[in-house]
């Protein structure tokens, strides 16, 4: 049956992701990275590899270690606790879920086998306006001859400024499903990156494509058939970027709690204040609910991940209200300083806002769950 | 027991299977409402046949407290195999057999803290229906300081004298025995001198008067103990350490609330009764607020069942429960609101077409105050959990 | 200019109320209502109309003291924080804003003078549906030589129990908007009212009209224009019931701060815990936030009739959400004794649950603010 | 002065008549961004002629300060005057020529506590933008306890030596005086020994040092002053009694920071930001807290006026002014959150096409902080207002 505790490998995953990450990557690496203008660390990355995380989805035919979703998003939400900055859940869990699909295909098992290794990273070009809407792709990919132009505007590409292959959702016909996922380097003849100044100091890029040319090769999976293999990275993405936002929600949570014990007002501990401690339990609760949801859309994505969607999208929805209520009672609960640049607690109000938006914000998972819920 | 424990799938297959012979399709109508429920007891009059006959195919099956130990009465189920066994339940939409004080306190308190005596002697009534429970925990003016408890037992050798008053006593009127807090020692602190005692409501002496509440209903009453004899041997752990079981039990209490076992409209479906009201959740704000709703829901459900499975994997819960009750009974407020709010003017009527809708909505307005308060739940967290100071 | 404070006159008028109601109608006269199972006091109502409340929006040429919607209010207000049950809304409000739009007609002014005289009450039967929706009335009016034949139900017309006469909106065309408002006895032959068994334990009734007859005299304005004299009539009801869940609202905050100030737990007064300060604090707030909405209604219905509806639902939609806090923070800062009927709170709840339905809910204004609003 | 004040309609009528000669066109386009704010001072750049023409005819009219006397600078305004002219200004769109702590702060410290030459010396150079205004109130590690001021001045006969750290003085680096909070009797109990002290931002001793906040902005400075002289007829009320007037400016500051005055957003209208968001508001939960929002931002509005005119009236407001601060800075933070909403991915963006959006949404996070946070306020209602104990 389904359990939604950790099992003995899981916790084991936790601990060692933690144990090296407080080394690794304490917030102040992500400090360092921010004020160098640097997307992440290659460095790390390998590391990351080395351990084996860079394949939690890969399957071990291709040398990753294929350990699920649910262990996938206990690293990330191990990672948002101290708001590490990688190209993992564009990489290591989007387009490996992706990829893997279509594994039979040669390419798509060498390039599965690469993010493994750590040599290879993916950004996902879907999104054209403000909010997440794949469905509502514009972007065309011409037939000519036997291969494709695709001519368009991406925007907010994460990681797009620095991954080496871009998998690009463009329109193949006029037929509302009719897309197809394009996996072409990123420094593909046409293709012009521009960084987007983001508030959380990731790597962002708005992409636009002139007549870049694309072969049948580059085509992942079946031609107007994206949704195949885009869903379930789709899916995968969400779980994983809603676990990284319910660590964050812990890191912060974490910050505040600290700060209530030691802080002094009035002569003193604010921590007594018990209008602060029903807030705290109110929080700490919320973040328990949440981390629940994203337990459960793990295990749905292993053992059930036809029937997943409905598990991700509360999984996300949940995600997005906790970090919200978690960064906002954070930086109120540490009065001024909880507004200086120089404290980290806004590092952690930024990127939830920006984690809020990326693949669908509350309202898109809500209206999701509405919809299989029949509403 | 007539089920294959040996793997999950056959063990689901028999459950399938038993299921379709035994329950009959008058139980089958999913809808746990304060009504349709099942209490027992002496006293107790079966709302039709198929309910009498669905308890006791599944108290003999020992299928009304799956989880507890054959020789009690219990099936004997492990976690996952209850699990199973909910679902089951679930799929075909059946009501629970039996609900009682008995099953989700006295039992677990008697299992913990009781003699093989005791559990032999009270646990199997339990289980069939035959002997139906009331807790008398509060008193009047005590509020959310439980342990201020005044009503006093009397040492008399063999016997104690118990003299008191208790509030808030569910269903007093409609039960058979009484667990009770009662002040053995008077010159002890506050928590130390309190024992768990067990009495008969027919003992001379016992006496009740329903409350009545704002829902119109009185499932609470005043109950009074005047010189009532308490035989030494009916008490619960040891003599004047009656918080530790109070203490276990109140954890309990808080899962039950939390929405996890009682029939408070648990079972009650967001999406079925708003489509029942016939509202169309096009106007945003409604809509709006039903979608949230329901993520809370979903949530909080799956919380409870990650916190039942961490219990099973032996890693206690502990206060951490206070969340439950918490996160549980304020959102059990909050969906009533909404149905409310669905049902528009028909649900402002006390025998309009959406049913016991009203009562069931101002029903809910306890949940935050009965075992526990939702500012007590969040002082434990705080605390406790959190551990911050003061 | 517009000043949203209290003139010398409404000073007047709101502490003489406060006064009188605190001696003829505090919280216990309608507990002895509910427990005879009356919908009203008519000596009460008789001495309203000696006060000229009754009247406080009839013209004085019919004998009314015509201090408008703004002092209406206030009256509404003080009736609202010690629950007074009464037709005073429906009659005094509703029934005298319909019938002064048209009071040239002789038959008009003559009802105008009963309502100031406290002789005749009204009831508006308008809503067919679970929900306030007076554009979706169905039941007909039929013509039939001269006259009209009325036949369809009404539900939930509050007052309607007891009511003299009722104001009936019908459809009299096709058009969307083509509905006709008639006045006619209660008693005519015809009609039947079912008493509603109201969680509140006020007169509702559904009432159904069985080819009831009407003569073009029946007609209040001009047939199919009902709005042109029901829209006021809606807008000045929909404030004064704002206006009541307002009072209502501080009824129950000051029940519940004196709780806090005198009930003790853990050996301290439960004021002293700052969690429950704070909320009590928040409370109160509202409350005063509420409190402006309605002041802004009443000037807005006085001075600017035409552009007072955005007023009206800004106090209605924010009244609905501060009594549901209002109660529902009562109830809980009690304890036991707020869920027993031996205690008052529960009624405060129950009107409040009533009132938030009457003339529209939140979710009914909200929608009219963002339509005026343009969103 | 050129309006007639004889009656309403008249005044209304010269008012507009005034601003169709006066208020340049570019002044009229109503967006009061933190960036189109003039805010005046020795360095003051304008960032258009229009900004410095906009802000010398009405210094000249003294519609830079309208309600204060005409003697000071002001135009002598009475409510109902400043009302027709802020909706004729609203009218047009037309920013307002100035804004400062002078305005907002010291000027009416000095109006109530000030003597006359004290109020002929500081005042007309405020209203004529030419003097700005910090205020020197935080001191490091004090939080919202405003009253531990460790800032301390010695006093040498006709001049105090002032040593010490302020935190949090807006635009410290770019004002030209500070009025501060100085602790004159260390031994006097905490609220007893303070005085409210004027002095030149030039003065020999005095140097700043901006903080970076998290919007990346740097609005607020630490500031040190080291062996700084300051004449004692730089003291504003009586020595030691500075707290008088700390706890009176307070008041004001609520006021001014829930959003009747600031330019902190207060003009941006929800309905505007949505639309140049392009969002059509179709989805359920985004439009109904977009419609939940513009109800509490036109309530609580309509509150600021309500206060306003009473105290007009002659009822002080008081300690209820809490309530419009608390009120006013949730609202602010919660439609900019909304905003952010709107806004999508192009709002994560520090230059997206939503312009400072982002900056804005950070910047609102402080506003429940400063000039007391809504935790402060809360206790301030619950045990000023509402009287309850502890």
């Amino acid at each position: 049956m389904t359990n939604l505790t950790l099992n003995e490998d899981e916790t084991m995953l936790v601990d060692s992701a933690r144990g090296f990450l407080d080394e690794a990557s304490p917030v102040e690496k992500f400090r360092e990275l921010r004020d160098a203008g640097k997307a992440y660390n290659p460095e790390l990355w390998k590391q990351m590899a080395d351990l084996g995380w860079t394949g939690v989805l890969v399957p071990e035919d291709q040398g990753g270690i294929d350990m699920g979703h649910a262990a996938a998003n206990l690293l990330a939400q191990e990672m948002g606790k101290t708001l590490v900055s990688s190209p993992f859940i564009s990489t290591a869990v989007m387009a490996a879920t992706a990829l893997r699909q279509v594994a039979d295909n040669p390419r798509a098992a060498e390039a599965l086998g690469k993010i493994a290794s750590g040599d290879l990273t993916y950004a996902l070009a879907l999104d054209e306006g403000v909010k997440h809407a794949p469905n509502n792709t514009q972007m065309q990919a011409e037939r000519v001859g036997n291969g494709f132009s695709l001519s368009g505007e991406k925007t907010f590409v994460v990681d797009g400024g620095s991954a080496d292959r871009l998998l690009v959702l463009a329109r193949t016909g006029d037929d509302d499903g009719a897309l197809t996922l394009f996996d072409i380097p990123a420094d593909r003849d046409g293709i012009t990156r521009t960084a987007q100044n983001m508030i959380d100091a990731r790597d962002s890029a708005q992409i636009s494509f002139e007549g870049v040319e694309a072969t049948g090769e580059d085509v992942v999976g079946t031609v107007d058939q994206a949704m195949s293999v885009l869903s379930p990275a789709l899916r995968a993405g969400q779980a994983a970027l809603a676990a990284e936002m319910t660590g964050l929600s812990s890191g912060a949570f974490g910050m505040t709690v600290s700060y209530l014990q030691e802080r002094k007002q009035f002569g003193v501990l604010i921590g007594q204040f018990q209008a602060l401690q029903h807030r705290a339990a109110h929080l700490w609760s919320d973040i328990e609910v949440a981390t629940s949801t994203i337990a459960n859309a793990g295990r749905m994505m292993d053992e059930d991940p036809e029937n997943a969607t409905l598990a991700v999208s509360l999984a996300k929805a949940k995600a997005c209200q906790t970090a919200k209520l978690a960064v906002m009672e954070g930086v109120q609960m540490h009065g001024g300083i909880g507004m200086t640049d120089a404290f980290d607690m806004g590092f952690f109000m930024k990127r939830a806002r920006v984690a809020q938006e990326w693949l669908g914000d509350y309202g898109y998972h809500a209206e999701q769950i509405a919809k299989i819920k029949g509403y | 027991m007539p089920f294959d424990t040996t793997n999950p799938e056959k063990f689901r297959a028999d459950i399938r299977a038993w299921l379709a012979e035994n329950c009959p399709t008058e139980m089958q109508d999913g809808d746990s409402t304060a009504d349709s429920i099942c209490w027992g007891g002496r006293n107790w009059t079966f709302q039709s046949d198929a309910q009498k006959q669905w308890l006791n195919v599944c108290a003999e099956n020992g299928l009304t407290c799956p989880t507890w130990p054959q020789e009690y009465g219990g099936a004997g189920f492990d976690r996952d195999q209850e699990k199973i066994w909910l679902s089951e339940l679930g799929r075909i939409n059946a009501r629970l057999p039996l609900q009682s004080f008995g099953i989700w306190m006295l039992g677990p308190a008697l299992l913990h803290f009781g003699s093989h005596e005791q559990k032999l002697h009270y646990l199997p009534p339990i289980t069939r229906g035959e002997i139906r429970w009331c807790q008398g925990y509060s008193e009047p003016g005590a509020g959310s300081d439980l342990a201020s408890v005044q009503s006093k037992g009397e040492d008399q050798g063999d016997h104690w004298v118990v003299n008191g008053q208790k509030v808030w006593t569910s269903y007093a009127d409609k039960a058979d025995w009484i667990f009770a807090l009662i002040r053995t020692d008077k010159d002890a602190p506050k928590h130390k001198g309190i024992s768990f005692l067990l009495f008969d409501m027919q003992s001379e002496g016992v006496s009740t008067r329903p409350i009545k509440l704002i829902s119109g209903a009185s499932p609470f009453c005043e109950t009074f103990f005047d010189d009532v004899k308490v035989p030494k041997d009916q008490i619960v752990g040891t003599e004047n350490r009656g918080w530790d079981v109070a203490k276990y039990l109140l954890t309990h209490e808080r899962e039950m609330i939390s929405g996890g076992g009682s029939g408070r409209g648990a079972g009650r479906s967001l999406a079925k009764v708003l489509a029942d009201a016939g509202h169309d959740l096009s106007e945003a704000s409604l809509r709006s607020e039903a979608i949230a709703c329901d993520i809370e829901e979903m949530s909080v459900a799956l919380t409870i069942e990650r916190y039942k499975d961490q219990a099973a994997g032996g890693k206690g819960v502990g206060d951490a429960s206070a969340m439950l009750k918490y996160a549980g009974t304020e959102l059990n407020k909050r969906k009533h609101e909404l149905f409310m709010s669905a049902g528009g003017s028909e649900a402002l009527q006390w025998d309009g077409a959406t049913g016991s809708l009203p009562a069931d909505w101002l029903r809910t307005k306890a949940n935050s105050i009965e075992g526990g308060t939702s500012e007590v739940m969040l002082s434990i967290i705080s605390k406790r959990v959190l551990g911050l100071p003061g």
